[in-house]
């Protein structure tokens, strides 16, 4: 009775942005030649933002109807793989995990769809990107909803496929569609390592005698902790292919480079998919796999520590940035680190936590420097703004609120989840006792993290919105700012296909007005600031309403591991952050230093470094394209010319010499072919006589 | 069920026989006279008297002319193909003869009854379909034989359209078949007998006819049976004017009168099969004089004894149901002039087999839902689908009117016999035009 | 007898089949087929396949049959139709090749039967009351036998469409 | 037909399933071959037939004989190789005639522009 009524609510929030999707993309075409596209906007809009913001209601039903306590519920929807063997059926699994989840991507997915109604309005390909959005929607409560990995892995591929048509929006910029390309690629790498994992957890549930067939489904595999104990080995393995699948979705260190190049994508899609709700996708997998991960101490270590450096990495880069988009990308990948600490301290349920709050603060952030680039006719750069405050002041206080959140200063959010992981990663027993170990170690670099968040983020708000003068007043008309500007990393990579070539990300659209010195922005339209407002409150609020209560309700369906409580870590956090701050304001006080102006041959030589991703970038991509281009001559020239061709043609030449041959039985009288035909009749008779009878 | 040849093994082979005899004796009575019918009521319809001098009112006629043609010389044509040249005229006196088999002529409740029909098969129906087709290769030998380039044209001329129009004769008898359920004549028959529509209490017999699909299939079946049987408008395979005489061209004497007797008692026995599936059969008047009586006592000897009446003169009845149509048969005869071969294509595949088609797809969706829904429901969508097809042919025929001004200017040039208009509208050009320009 | 009236039926129907081989005239051989045809459809009905022994009148004799009839007349109004057989090698081979393939196949089947004493080789077995009426035949067809029928529908479809583009004259 | 035993009716489907593989063979006039064929597909229909009127037929205990799906296969063949015949025909003569148009001939032995 409880499923079938679960079942038209997970089917209503499943198929809302499905048939939001179809509206869109056959309709829309329509619509913009039959109503003109000021009506299709409005109308389109209205609909896209309804397909997200019905699931979000309805998931609030669920949520009400569930109620704190219910144990998780697997609502079957219909059979979709079926075998003898094994089953993977359309299931999907309603516990606080997936219902957390399912509001943070309906709740902040509407909003965002509701700001991007007013950050997309001129644009012409309109219910194009709300297709998409409506799509990503989709595939997103799919991957949260799953009850077994296969389904996952629709959604999981699904997000992958709408990040990279989101990237690759403006299409006819080269960069945006390298970006994508890069983005589509990196992801691929990790997806393979997710594969792999997935086929092993399948050969070793499936040698296993199962009652059930469905044995990739998560209450099938919380059930069989007996053979993951038994299997130490085999689960590691399995743990660290699928950390490379979250690695390359979530942007941690080895796969982290294609992130920051995302930010070419519209800003409302870096906000929705690049902060909030897809890259955190990856955390999400460890938390439904906690239980699994929990045998593997090493693959654990593996986790925080790659969290960790990720977390460090991610932050110092973020000083040598310069546009604004970027900075905060490079603040996502160090975010995302910190949750992959908790996660690897056994805190799964921590790292929930700083995905909730991070989504708040960071599609604030993320939204807020929409506002900005909306402001300043799309021009990114750090160095042309100052003073903004005084032209944006909603903007503004939104985004001191979610600079202070992210920061760690008590009562915002970011505060209570960060300080969750750090004292889980401090105070961890991954490895049994307690003492200095890895997860430790990334605890403490987590810390110093924390402290670099607030220095760079301080950076951010004090070159966008205060200091001494509006520097975009002292653009000259012949000399472009932006032209000559932004240290880019990688820029001098040299592919012969161009797939990783991270050049300048051009500007948003081809058509808009330039930046001016007499140019006076405005504050955005009230459809583009109430999302701002509601996500300030949220940025506020989310800490500590949800401290401490989110993480026991998720006790249901996350399992942790124990850790001590270690006194120092709120007051060291807090330190850090004010500390971070602190520095900040005094570097920046006066608005743009001279040491990281408009002439990069006055940088220090650290920061260019930094600026370039110390180098990582340009290896990766230019090392993996000069050997596949290697590899690729190689075979065009040798294997194409003597194996392809010799055998091939060989093969080819001797069937046509012995076609030649049999061509000239075919005399064209259809009488001879049918005396053949009864020759060959009798034969065959005769010979079945003969075989069945064995003669006379 | 029984098959007809363990019937006949089982020593039933005499009754067969006489049932056969019992069969035919009438037809080859009746036979004469619709022939001589046929003459004198031509005669009527165009104002003069017809045979009149052998016998009283010319009765004997056809007997005088039977005379004659057994006594004529028989003239064996050169180059002709023998086998065939003799087979055809049998095989023009099979179908007449043999369908008659499955056509029960008395009630089963008459004393008649034990004598017909001559088999009852359960594929009735398709048997009628069978043996009227087998009379196409009478037409079809009779001139390949002849060696004729007349005659073979007559013989091409019937094979087509005898195969067109067996098309829709057969799909109106599926509609017949289907509403009824069984492929049975008998039981068709007899299905006719029950009260109107099914509904209890209505002393009106329930003949197909009475039913907008059952009427609909009897026109359809009824033009199909005038084209099987090479009737005027549809004697294109002997049209006189055209081809001399047709297929039969080369024939003399007695196998000239087996051609001649063959299309009569076609006629006749086509007359039969129709009256047993659209027409009630054996039955009188579709009354029931039984419930008549019942209802009204006043009028109980009267219809007591037109029940009996009824029941015991039911051959009577279905062969003045099959001369009534012959008479019909005569009378289009005067009346119609005869079809272009396209004018007979076109009705025959382009008019009559997707009206039958047409209609045998309502009475499928009568029959379902009828079943699933009751009958209500039935007459609504009859009365739905009879509604649609009238705004349809309004509707078709408006747009037509509005888009063929050609067909307009035909009918002027008709009236106005002015050599300059003529050519316009020969030339497509508009004749009203044309008249200003002095030609 | 009733073996007698079999012989003599079976007799006539390879003799109408012989003729249609045999005969020079294109005519000639379809008559035979008609022949045959029609002492086919007795047979059936000898089967007690009433419906399929008056399917085989109306299919083959009343319209297969009269097409091919039209079709020669047709043609030998515009020229013979008749060609005149050479007496090459073809017809002995063939008919050796023939004789040899009916033996074979006679055979084979004869011997197993022959061996087998089971009593539905040597006479018809009981049926029931309904056996070869229409009814049962056209529930089979639209129940259990959906979907080859509708196949064989799609089959008479694409025949008309194919036999109206092959006949239809090219229009200048 | 009691007294005839099942070999009579396959003999007799076996000698016109011959003859009409004969006919393809010997003979020249197209037309004819397509008779031929039909000749062989008839005598399918009717061993089809005898066999199924020859098959053990099985009751159940108590009933009354019936007739089921059992009993209808030969005959749902039948009607299937008539439907076929039909599209055969009426393509295979519609060629017949193109080709007569073309050629002002019709002799199998002529077409043979296919020859390899």
């Amino acid at each position: 009775m409880r499923t079938t009524y679960f079942q038209q609510d997970v089917l209503l929030i499943i198929l809302c942005p499905i048939v939001g999707f179809l509206i869109q993309a056959f309709l829309g075409g329509i619509a913009k030649k039959k109503l003109g596209p000021s009506s299709t906007r409005n109308l389109f809009g209205f609909m896209a933002v309804l397909a997200v913001a019905v699931p979000f209601v309805v998931t609030l039903r669920v949520l009400t109807n569930f109620g704190p306590v219910s144990s998780p519920l697997v609502v079957p929807l219909a059979p979709w793989i079926d075998l003898n063997s094994f089953r993977a059926p359309f299931e999907f699994l309603i516990d606080p995990l997936s219902l957390t989840m399912l509001l943070v991507i309906t709740g902040i997915g509407s909003l965002i769809h509701l700001y991007a109604i007013g950050y997309m309005a001129k644009d012409k390909d309109f219910t194009r990107f709300f297709t998409y959005m409506n799509l990503f929607i989709a595939a997103m409560t799919i991957l949260v909803l799953a009850n077994n990995l296969v389904l996952l892995f629709v959604g999981w591929e699904g997000v992958g496929l709408c990040s990279y048509l989101l990237i690759g929006f403006w299409y006819k910029d080269k960069a945006n569609t390298i970006a994508a390309n890069k983005a589509f690629i990196v992801n691929r790498i990790g997806d393979f390592g997710f594969m792999i994992g997935l086929f092993l957890l399948y050969c070793l549930m499936s040698s296993k005698a199962h009652r059930h067939t469905r044995f990739l489904s998560y209450d099938v595999l919380r059930t069989s902790i007996e053979t993951f104990h038994n299997h130490p080995a085999i689960v590691t393995g399995i743990c660290l292919l699928l950390f490379v699948g979250a690695c390359g979705k979530s942007a941690q260190f080895p796969l982290y480079f294609w992130l920051p190049d995302a930010m070419a994508g519209p800003t409302p899609v870096s906000a929705l998919i690049h902060a909030a709700t897809m890259v955190t996708a990856g955390v999400f997998l460890l938390n439904r796999l906690s239980f699994l991960f929990v045998f593997s101490p090493v693959a654990c270590g593996v986790v925080a520590i790659v969290g960790a450096f990720t977390a460090l990495f991610a932050a110092v880069i973020a000083f040598g940035q310069t546009d604004i988009k970027k900075v905060l990308a490079y603040s996502t990948v160090s975010q995302l680190g910190f949750m992959f600490v908790a996660c690897g301290a056994g805190g799964f349920s921590a790292g929930i936590f700083h995905v909730v709050t991070h989504a708040f603060f960071k599609a604030l952030l993320f939204l807020g420097s929409g506002a900005v680039i909306y402001a300043m006719a799309h021009n990114q750069d750090m160095r042309n703004y100052g003073k903004l405050s005084k032209y944006l002041p909603i903007t503004f206080i939104c985004m001191l609120i979610a600079f202070l959140a992210i920061s760690g200063i008590p009562p915002f959010a970011g505060f209570y989840s960060k300080e969750a992981i750090i004292g889980d990663a401090i105070g961890n027993q991954v490895f049994g006792g307690s003492g200095i170990n890895l997860v430790t170690v990334a605890g403490y670099t987590a810390l110093f993290a924390a402290l670099l968040t607030g220095f760079y983020m301080a950076r951010l708000t004090w070159l966008t919105f205060l200091g001494k003068e509006e520097r975009w007043r002292s653009i000259s008309t012949d000399h472009s700012h932006h032209a000559e500007a932004v240290p880019t990393p990688a820029l001098e990579v040299q592919d012969a296909f161009g797939f990783f070539a991270s050049e300048p990300l051009q500007l948003e659209e081809e058509d808009h007005e330039e930046l001016t010195a007499d140019h006076n922005p405005k504050e955005v339209p009230l459809i583009m600031s109430l999302p701002l407002v509601v996500l300030a409150i949220g940025s506020i609020a989310a800490g500590f309403l949800l401290n401490g209560k989110l993480v026991n309700w998720l006790q249901e369906s996350v399992q942790t591991l124990p850790f001590h409580e270690v006194s120092w870590v709120t007051p060291a956090g807090i330190t850090a952050g004010v500390l971070g701050i602190l520095v900040g304001i005094a570097v920046y006080f006066q608005g743009l230093p001279q040491k990281e102006g408009w002439d990069i041959g006055k940088w220090s030589r650290f920061r260019v470094w930094a600026g370039s991703q110390f180098g990582y970038d340009k290896a990766v991509t230019g090392g993996a394209c000069a050997s596949g281009n290697d590899i690729a001559n190689f075979l065009s020239s040798q294997f194409e010319r003597w194996i392809i061709e010799g055998v091939l043609g060989g093969i080819a030449r001797t069937a046509k010499r012995i076609g030649d041959l049999i061509k000239t039985t075919q005399t064209g009288f259809a009488r001879l072919y049918a005396a053949v035909i009864l020759c060959g009749v009798i034969g065959l008779v005769g010979w079945i006589f003969i075989s069945v009878r064995g003669g006379f | 069920m029984k098959s007809v040849w363990d019937w006949i093994l089982d020593h039933q082979l005499a009754l067969a026989i006489v049932k056969a005899i019992v069969w035919i004796l009438p037809i080859f009575v009746v036979m004469p006279l619709t022939i001589w019918l046929e003459r004198r009521l031509l005669g009527w319809m165009q104002d003069r008297l017809g045979p009149n001098r052998v016998g009283p009112f010319g009765l004997l006629q056809p007997v005088a002319d039977g005379a004659k043609l057994f006594f004529k010389e028989e003239i064996l044509p050169k180059g002709i193909d023998l086998l065939s040249y003799i087979l055809a005229p049998a095989i023009m006196l099979i179908p007449p003869l043999t369908i008659g088999a499955v056509v029960p002529f008395a009630a089963p409740n008459s004393p008649l009854a034990i004598l017909t029909p001559v088999s009852d098969i359960n594929v009735g129906v398709l048997y009628v379909m069978a043996m009227s087709s087998i009379g196409a290769y009478g037409l079809v030998l009779a001139g390949y034989s002849g060696n004729n380039k007349y005659s073979l044209m007559g013989g091409l001329r019937a094979s087509a359209q005898l195969i067109s129009y067996e098309l829709a004769m057969g799909t109106s008898i599926a509609c017949v078949a289907m509403a009824v359920g069984t492929l049975k004549v008998s039981s068709i028959v007899s299905a006719q007998q029950t009260s109107f529509y099914g509904i209890p209490n209505v002393w009106i017999h329930n003949w197909t006819i009475f039913s907008p699909f059952g009427f609909l299939a009897f026109v359809i079946f009824l033009i199909c049976m005038v084209a099987e049987t090479n009737r005027p408008p549809f004697d294109l395979p002997e049209a006189e004017n055209e081809l001399v005489a047709g297929y039969h061209t080369e024939y003399s004497s007695m196998k000239f009168a087996s051609f001649y007797m063959g299309e009569y008692l076609g006629m006749l026995v086509f007359g039969t099969v129709l009256a047993s599936l659209f027409l009630g059969g054996y039955d009188f008047l579709p009354i029931d004089w039984k419930m008549m009586a019942l209802h009204n006592s006043g009028t109980a000897p009267f219809a007591n004894f037109m029940e009996r009446i009824t029941i015991d003169f039911g051959p009577v009845f279905l062969l003045a149901k099959a001369v009534g149509l012959v008479v019909f048969y005569i009378w289009i005869r005067a009346t119609l002039p005869r079809l272009r071969y396209d004018q007979l294509m076109n009705l025959g595949w382009k008019v009559l087999l997707p009206a039958a088609t047409g209609n045998l797809i309502l009475i499928s969706a009568w029959i379902v839902t009828t079943t699933q829904y009751g009958v209500g429901a039935g007459w609504g969508l009859v009365f739905a689908v009879f509604v649609i097809a009238a705004i349809v042919v309004t509707l078709y025929r408006r747009q037509k009117k509005q888009t063929s001004p050609q067909f307009e200017a035909r009918t002027i040039r008709m009236v106005q016999l002015k050599p300059h208009v003529e050519e316009a509208v020969d030339q497509g050009s508009d004749p009203t035009n044309a008249e200003v320009v002095p030609s | 007898m009733n073996l007698l009236v079999f012989a003599v039926l079976a007799s006539a129907a390879v003799l109408a089949a012989l003729g249609v081989i045999l005969s020079k005239s294109a005519i000639r051989s379809a008559l035979s087929l008609v022949l045959n045809f029609m002492l086919l459809a007795i047979l059936y009905f000898t089967l007690h396949s009433e419906t399929l022994g008056v399917l085989q009148v109306v299919v083959y004799t009343g319209a297969i049959m009269v097409l091919f009839l039209f079709v020669i007349m047709l043609l030998s109004t515009q020229g013979n139709i008749n060609l005149t057989e050479s007496r090459d090698v073809k017809k002995i081979v063939g008919g050796l090749a023939g004789i040899s393939l009916a033996a074979l196949i006679g055979v084979q089947i004869y011997l197993p039967l022959a061996s087998v004493p089971a009593p539905q080789f040597h006479a018809p077995q009981p049926i029931g009351p309904s056996y070869g009426a229409p009814e049962p035949l056209g529930l089979a067809l639209f129940t259990r036998y959906g979907y080859p029928f509708e196949t064989v529908s799609l089959l008479l479809m694409i025949g008309i469409v194919g036999s109206i583009m092959l006949a239809k004259r090219r229009v200048r | 037909m009691t007294g005839v035993p099942l070999i009579g009716y396959l003999a007799l489907s076996i000698l016109m399933f011959c003859i009409g593989a004969v006919g393809v063979v010997i003979r020249r006039n197209p037309i004819v071959i397509f008779m031929c064929i039909e000749l062989m597909l008839n005598a399918a229909n009717l061993a089809f037939l005898s066999f199924a009127r020859y098959q053990p037929w099985k009751p159940a205990v108590g009933q009354i004989p019936t007739v089921n799906a059992y009993d209808v296969r030969g005959q749902v063949m039948v009607v299937f190789v008539m439907a076929v015949a039909a599209a055969e025909v009426a393509v295979g003569l519609g060629i017949l005639m193109a080709i007569f148009r073309l050629r002002d001939r019709v002799d199998v032995d002529d077409l043979n522009t296919l020859s390899g």
